[in-house]
């Protein structure tokens, strides 16, 4: 079940944050970058803001090598929504040119979005493999279920796939790994 | 009122005899300069003969941190405190040189020399 | 003149990184730390990335502040076109899980454009003012300008402001600022 | 094949006695991890009887770049060349940790451990 029901404040609604990347890995830096950098903004403690970047950065990589095959001129989207309440506290009685907006109180999680527009393939199949036999490779899906909350794959209404994950600021107790 | 926040900017203050230094630890942007703002006029509402912001530990600032800063030198002037800046990083300092305040601000590089400056 | 052709490889088609914002302060970190993580892949030298980010930010800054009057959910764009040839050089017989994709060889500028749906304004009014005037604020406008290559205001079609900046990656001689 | 780029990750080579220790300069990415495959094949051809991977400069890595490190062990082992990994940021070393490699690679604090590890 989860822990972060879909009625949480946040969660309806169009993303606060949204990019468009071509399938390109000159790209991956500049996605895990902001969503780092949003992660840290809303309060999230480096280590997970980190293994945000990471998860980011997983799932974009196979996007490209096994949805795109390589090609370089795809679109991948990547929506951010923060879970909870964001407070838009954004005025103060500051100087000219001093701004205000320390607005992020109680962020729950973050729910961050991958799509694509790539052959789809059955949810079911997007699994890690027995990580005892020591190979290259086979570790992103893992790498990405054992850092992120929640982690659901699914087919997109038309084309692509679409990989929902959320992490949560704060952890009630030891790290769970979603099942999707 | 902006509280500090960690995740947003943390002000350390420190004094020193006659001097309080203001430590700002993360980036100064819209979101930060509040903050800033509000310890400095905490600080200033005391009148230390010097007011010392050290920048070791902001690797960024935007011009809203700059413009709180050129608010507190106002401030600091009207009260006979000696203001000084630290420990700028490349690419702060470059944002006062574009400002063309680099020569406006006494800066200097080191917090030890900020005490003496 | 434009020392980059509207016509340099690259400026035509979609662009190959979007992003949208809601105008919340919140997001500037983000924003500023993908266009200097895409503009440091790109080989941009460190410096040049410093700059380009703060471009970005003093930008959204402005139209936050002075676009939206600190309304913090509204949409902002930013788009990214790297002018010149992106080498697209994405595959090669390396290990599985070893990726490849080192294409950003001829790349000669970035061009990135913020749009906003907030109030027209005329673009000869955002201009910067004189800097001996010693006062908190009013600076924004002069550092763009400063760290760019190129700066254009403009009305967008129907709603809303739109600024077109380039950053080139060699100077061909000293800092040149562009006239908007 | 991938060239040393600056703006992707850089390999620095040094050789000390029967040690080659490689030093990557970057974050180790999809875009990065074949200039270090090459490096790696490149030393790894050479057969030094011990390998050291200085991570001292690496910020970041994801799994590609794991991949190419547990490409080079193997190879490593066919020849008889004892590989060492060094200086590991927290970040770095938590995705070894993730994917129970930790304990199959041989990893160090420093590189001077890596000369007798
Ligand atoms: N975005 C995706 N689209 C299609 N298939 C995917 C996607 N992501 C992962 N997969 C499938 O899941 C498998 C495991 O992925 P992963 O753990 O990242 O290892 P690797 O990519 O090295 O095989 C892949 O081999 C692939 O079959
Ligand atoms: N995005 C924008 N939309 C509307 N007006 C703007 C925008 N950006 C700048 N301006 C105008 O240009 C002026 C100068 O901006 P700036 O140099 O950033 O200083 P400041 O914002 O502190 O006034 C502003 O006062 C405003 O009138």
């Amino acid at each position: 079940m989860s822990a972060i029901p879909s009625t949480a404040p946040g969660s309806a609604g169009p993303p606060e944050v949204s990019i468009e990347i071509m399938s390109n890995p000159l790209y991956l830096s500049g996605a895990r970058e902001l969503v780092a950098a949003v992660a840290r903004r809303l309060g999230f403690p480096d280590e997970s803001c980190g293994q945000i970047a990471l998860a980011v950065d997983e799932a974009i990589c196979n996007v490209i090598r096994h949805g795109y095959d390589r090609a370089a001129d795809k679109p991948i989207w990547i929506h951010l929504w923060p879970l909870g309440t964001v407070k838009q506290e954004n005025s103060c009685g500051c100087a000219a040119g001093g701004g205000c907006g320390d607005g992020n109180h109680a962020v729950e999680a973050l729910k961050i979005v991958i799509e694509d527009e790539a052959k789809q393939v059955d949810p079911a199949q997007i699994k890690s493999r027995n990580l005892e036999d020591v190979r290259p490779g086979g570790l992103g899906v893992h790498i990405i279920r054992a850092v992120m909350d929640e982690v659901t794959y699914e087919r997109r209404e038309k084309t692509g796939m679409r990989l929902t994950m959320i992490k949560r600021r704060v952890h009630a107790g030891a790290e769970e790994v979603g099942n999707g | 009122m902006a509280e500090r926040r960690a995740d947003s900017v943390t002000v350390n203050c420190e004094t020193r005899g006659n001097a309080v230094i203001l430590s700002p630890v993360g980036d100064v942007d819209l979101t930060a300069s509040p903050v800033l703002r509000q310890e400095l006029k905490r600080v200033q509402g005391k009148r230390p003969a010097r007011l010392v912001v050290d920048l070791t530990l902001v690797p960024y600032m935007d011009s809203s941190g700059v413009a709180t800063l050129v608010e507190a030198m106002q401030i600091a002037r009207k009260n006979g405190t000696r203001m000084v800046l630290c420990a700028l990083a490349d690419r702060v300092r470059s944002i006062f040189e574009i400002a063309r305040l680099d020569t406006v601000f006494v800066i200097v590089a080191t917090s030890d020399a900020a005490m003496t400056a």
